[in-house]
């Protein structure tokens, strides 16, 4: 199915109706003017957390709203289309679909319930490179007799500022008595405030949130290991699927609201006595994004369905919907400036805040060029 | 509902009974029944089916008995398809007769004219082309000069058609002709033609990619019965936007099909530039064919999307110029790929020192560049889509 | 020639005695001299040099003596040229006044305008700034719509100039105003006016890439006396024009430089992606780079053939607007590309956690989008091209 | 010096015009109807040869007319105009280039004058991948006492049909007595009917002269080893880059007449009542290949005059014209077709020959793609 139940169509309407009341991009630039780097709206976030959102793919029986992920994937359509900063994308969707996919009993029964109500905010520490490079892992954890010592650094940590709790990636360190062991990784759970984590935000030129954060012989309990012991790697696969495709569809808004704009000021604005959007090489390069939009569309929706029912298909889709929603806003987003002229270079008006949020949304969890050399390793070509 | 389930079964008794055993088996193109005066039949079952069916007036079932239909009610005519189907029966007749002229004389032609012309059409017995492009009207069609004058119980046409596809193998022409000058539009009119006529001449046209099913006809002093009208006078115009939304939607569905039966890009860059394992190994062009591959596969989704929303009637119209467009520049992006990864071995025009798919991945490169061409330019696809679908202004 | 001779000669004599020695060093982006009320002189020998160089009328050697130059002739123009550069003498003054405003009154000011106006230029006493553009009228600059009355003895004018660089630092403007609606580009005049005027506002614009040095200005009522009008009523887009080709040809030989002090991305590519002997390790990405440094070197090539071609006669009139379309085209996609390769690198905003450099590439990038923007759009490159050089019909 | 003197510029239009009037593009036409294989005019190629063009690069000592590259790349540009079918690049650039700078002397004097005089048509059998790699070679040269053995395969000649001379590269078999010697690339010429070479045409898109090459245990006397026993690695290098700038003139030409029909058509072409090159999205997709057109010209240009006069700059300016020339002429024989709709999907219009011809070239000598690696390493990155 690639077309919306009458469900997901009625929660897609009430978020876009939320959210430009709540939170238009003005919203955006007034987080960004306040300067507070965990560039959130506390107030916000708790009338977000009474929609459910934050519980969307937590089951009920863990106090969530179990939407699912198509219907997710509305919700931060509709977020993308505002530029809402949240941690949605990073809490609610990786952070929460680690531990759901992963988490021990005990870890899951902790941590859900407050993910489900928004208290807890969480965030993956993953990339240690400039470029997402998800198999590229320097950080140790070194198993010793009373739990694990995590010394290292994370570069890039999307909503790592203010993040209650860090989901920490890292290399599991050599086990004594083997000689050339396989090098396993593991996730482990860092509440803020761990002794030897420094975490330190960025001023990104989208203002949002990310963080750097450094890890210093980070004393962690054997408990703090998410599965406690079982392989996760699937599992963290999986869930940064889920973001490339949630961060699609969320880039997918972007590109739209960016497009519906650019498409409006072409109506809008005249020069030579006729509005400009009646010249034909700028009919026909909005034509061409129209195309783009309308496969970039389908890729995502085709990849949340997979999200919620066919996981086989996953990867591939994750990529291919992340690779599309990657050139679709490079595209749309420098368009949109250059047919909006001067006035789209002033930071008066707000176009300039999509093209901002497209180039880090374009690094986050792999750009299309690691999306489509992805896709082609699970093709086998 | 009964009788329905009547007509079901009688129907698939019939089937069962009637539909030669070769003609419940996938048609190959050669054997494909395009009927005419000329038609032969490579298998002698195509010319039985047919005769059987349109005895039946199950070519064209839908219409009335009178007309060499069958008078199915729509519902009817689902059962016939879903039963045809399920025994894998073959079509029986195709052509521009059943599917184009056939509508329009059954909505615009007078008695007489449904008369002598829908029944042979339904038994297959003549074979129509049509007439429209000309060398001064392409993309503006409209602008047609093919003259018919008013010569009190006849036309005289003269003029010049373009594009006419199979017109060497045809009977009959259904043409839009100028039969004023005073306006554009409003000054074209629609005549049907026998090509045996006086003044009539077709020939072939060779294209890039070589032979091709395209013609052009002249017309010098062809003498048309006034009876061959069909509409008024000048009104031609309304039926012929009618047949281009219909063509509009065949070349919309096919824009998928244009590569016909060349692999996949990604099939012949591993062929041509894989490891054992498949792997292709100029990592650039990997990154091309892969890019490839996925805008097919996100074209292939939006197809299905679209026809997911029709179903649901949240249909978006402005797909079919989509398709069109972006199906017909994806092929020919297809297979500049392909050439750019066989190299030398994609450009071989004839001779044994290439395979014949190679020959055939150079012609079809080739005859590729007109799809974005031939049923309304890219540009203007992307013109209908700026208009209709962005409402940006004239 | 001995005149010419003594000319040098006594120049070189000159330079030698009175240019200070800082003013023979490469001169730093903040201690460049744009004069006017408000200048500050980071260092004193800059004014010094300012002074001693307008005593001798050499701020603008060509102007006649009368109007605060030297009355040079052309020769002896590059003469001094020649000099300076040989010593590595500082230009004394930069700014509007002496490449715009000054040759537009040399030639159409009255004896009473070059009098007033020219030696303060001269002397850099006044920074000016232009004002051209409007929010209604960018591409369609003719279609600008600041007010300018007749009210006997002065002007009233009302309206909104924008992208008038350097205004919150300029002492005057010169202006296109709109004294009549009779007709778009013959309705235009050309005002001078003191921006202490009363109803004048100038506010700097914040572009996307932070602080600017655009400004938009308000007219609020302003009287200007009749005598700062330069040339005859409604006949002011004649100067205009002029003057948009000098700025035209500026803009097309700084196209290049736009990339400012930021490296090329090959250079980039390579710190961030190379292995340690500094190959890209990203096939893909090294495929980019390499195309476009292969394009910046075709580029330069390019401008070097129209340097040689200018010499010898031959100029081809269509590359001015090849320049400034691809050279700004060319700069957007280098930031782009750089992007690519640096990752999050290049999206830091502020703050300690990212180099200068890696600051200023983001904010290159960003202002990187006006340059195919500004000083003519891309879209507005591309028709000249089609039309003056390729005669395309409109 | 970008431009041309005015010997270049006398030389460019005489050429110009003596190909419009003896070998315009029906001539091409002709000789693909005819179905020769060899697709050559004899008595065309007599008048070019004693025009002095095949001679353009040899010294006048061995007869030739010492034009110089820069010279015969004018000639080259017009030969594209009107898509001369003739062996001047294969023979007279390449594979004279060649022998000039590594033949023997006895070599030299035996093949130069006929060279120069037209006499001699030779073709450089190099590739056996059907896409350029220069570096693959398994033909073999073994070494016998009295000469070498070659056995191998070429699958891609240009105007390897007819030739008088095949320059065959062959990779140079392990020398006795060495363990593991390093393998060496050798040249050896082999004239036409030499037993064991069989050489068959193609019949290619373009219409012109190419073929495959079978060697069956040729047996050579060591004479005919090109340099005789000298490394010929750099001359081959360098009669390559020579062909690959030669080439590249050529394509510019094909690619400025291509442009100039279809501006022409453009400007002729009347639908709903304007000229279609009024309409704007053609004019800027027009204005676009002029871009590309100009930068091209200056590459060639610059890689003309390193042949002549800056050898140290010869592999990267090679690869920069050969890669903009390709870049060039698929965009515009691609737009070519396209703008001249139906009409130019006729094979009764000439623009056709263009797009055809385009596709070999872009081959010849390595494709964009090769030629942006090759520049790549030269530049270290």
């Amino acid at each position: 199915m690639l077309i919306l139940d009458d469900t997901q169509t009625l929660l897609k309407a009430s978020a876009a109706d939320f959210l430009a009341a709540r939170s238009p991009v003005k919203a955006l630039r007034a987080l960004r003017d306040a300067g507070a780097p965990e560039a959130l709206d506390h107030a916000l976030w708790e009338e977000i957390a009474n929609l459910g959102w934050p519980g969307a793919l937590i089951p009920e029986s863990f106090g969530g709203s179990a939407i699912g992920y198509k219907g997710m994937g509305q919700i931060l359509e509709e977020s993308g289309r505002v530029l809402l900063a949240s941690p949605l994308l990073a809490s609610s969707v990786v952070a929460t679909g680690l531990l759901l996919r992963a988490g021990s009993p005990t870890q899951q029964e902790t941590w859900l319930p407050r993910l489900a109500s928004g208290e807890v905010r969480a965030a993956l520490a993953l990339d240690e490179t400039p470029r997402h490079a998800p198999d590229t892992c320097r950080t140790l954890a070194s198993a010793g007799t009373d739990g694990y010592l995590l010394s290292g650094a994370k570069c890039f940590v999307p909503e790592g500022v203010g993040a209650d709790l860090l989901l920490v990636v890292a290399a599991l360190g050599p086990v004594a008595g083997l000689a050339d062991p396989v090098p396993e990784t593991g996730v482990f759970l860092v509440p803020a405030g761990t002794p030897g984590m420094d975490c330190r935000a960025l001023r990104m030129v989208d203002s949002r949130n990310a963080a750097t954060v450094q890890l210093n012989e980070v004393r962690l309990p054997a408990t703090a290991r998410l599965g406690e012991g079982k392989p996760v790697q699937e599992a963290l696969s999986f869930a940064l699927d889920a973001g490339r495709i949630g961060l699609a569809a969320e880039m997918l808004g972007s590109a739209e609201e960016a497009f519906q704009r650019t498409l409006r000021y072409l109506k809008l604005r005249e020069q030579f006595g006729v509005p400009i959007g009646s010249f034909q090489a700028l009919k026909h390069r909005a034509a061409l994004l129209y195309c783009e939009l309308e496969l970039t569309r389908s890729a995502v929706l085709a990849a949340l369905g997979a999200l919620d029912s066919l996981p086989v298909e996953v990867p591939a889709l994750a990529s291919l919907a992340k690779a599309k929603a990657c050139d679709l806003i490079g595209q749309v987003s420098s368009e949109a400036i250059q047919m909006h002229g001067g006035i789209g270079m002033t930071d008066a008006e707000e176009i300039g805040f999509f093209l901002k949020r497209a180039r880090v949304a374009q690094q986050i969890y792999g750009d299309a060029g690691f999306h489509r050399a992805r896709y082609a390793a699970l093709m086998g070509y | 509902m009964s009788q329905l389930d009547d007509f079901k079964r009688e129907t698939r008794t019939w089937l069962e009974a009637h539909c030669p055993s070769s003609m419940r088996t996938p048609m190959p193109e050669d054997e494909r029944c395009w009927g005419g005066r000329r038609a032969s039949f490579k298998n002698p079952d195509t010319q039985l089916w047919l005769t059987r069916m349109a005895e039946r007036g199950w070519t064209v079932p839908t219409w009335p008995r009178a007309c060499g239909g069958a008078g199915l009610s729509a519902e009817e005519a689902r059962v016939l398809e879903t039963e045809m189907s399920a025994l894998g029966c073959r079509q029986p007749l195709f052509g521009f007769g059943i599917s184009m002229l056939g509508p329009v004389l059954l909505k615009y032609g007078t008695e007489a004219q449904k008369q002598a012309f829908l029944p042979p059409i339904a038994r297959g017995e003549i074979r129509w082309c049509q007439g429209y492009s000309e060398p001064g009207a392409g993309s503006d069609l409209a602008n047609l000069q093919t003259r018919a004058e008013d010569r009190g119980d006849h036309f005289l046409v003269n003029g010049q058609k373009i594009w006419t596809s199979y017109a060497h193998l045809s009977d009959w022409i259904f043409c839009l002709v100028r039969t004023s000058t005073e306006r554009k539009q409003g000054g074209i009119s629609f005549l049907l033609l026998d090509m045996q006529t006086p003044g009539v001449e077709t020939r072939p046209i060779t294209l890039i990619s070589g032979a091709s099913v395209f013609c052009e006809t002249f017309f010098t002093d062809v003498k048309v019965p006034k009876a061959q009208l069909v509409g008024q006078v000048n009104e031609g115009w309304t039926i012929a936007k009618e047949l281009l939304q219909h063509e509009r939607g065949m070349i919309s569905r096919i824009g998928r099909a244009f590569g016909g039966a060349i692999p996949a890009v990604e099939v012949l860059a591993q062929r041509y530039l894989g490891d054992s394992a498949g792997r292709i190994q100029d990592p650039v062009l990997r990154d091309e064919v892969t890019r490839h591959a996925m805008n097919d596969r996100a074209f292939e989704l939006t197809l299905q999307r679209a026809g997911e929303e029709s179903a649901a009637g949240t249909a978006n119209g402005g797909l079919s110029s989509f398709f069109k467009y972006y199906g017909t520049e994806q092929n020919k992006r297809k297979f500049e790929l392909i050439l750019k990864c066989a190299g030398t071995r994609a450009l071989g025009w004839e001779g044994e020192e290439f395979s014949a798919e190679e020959l055939a991945v150079c012609r079809t490169w080739l005859r590729s560049k007109g799809n974005s061409i031939e049923g309304g330019t890219s540009e203007i696809q992307l013109n209908v889509i700026a208009k209709r679908v962005l409402g940006l202004p004239d």
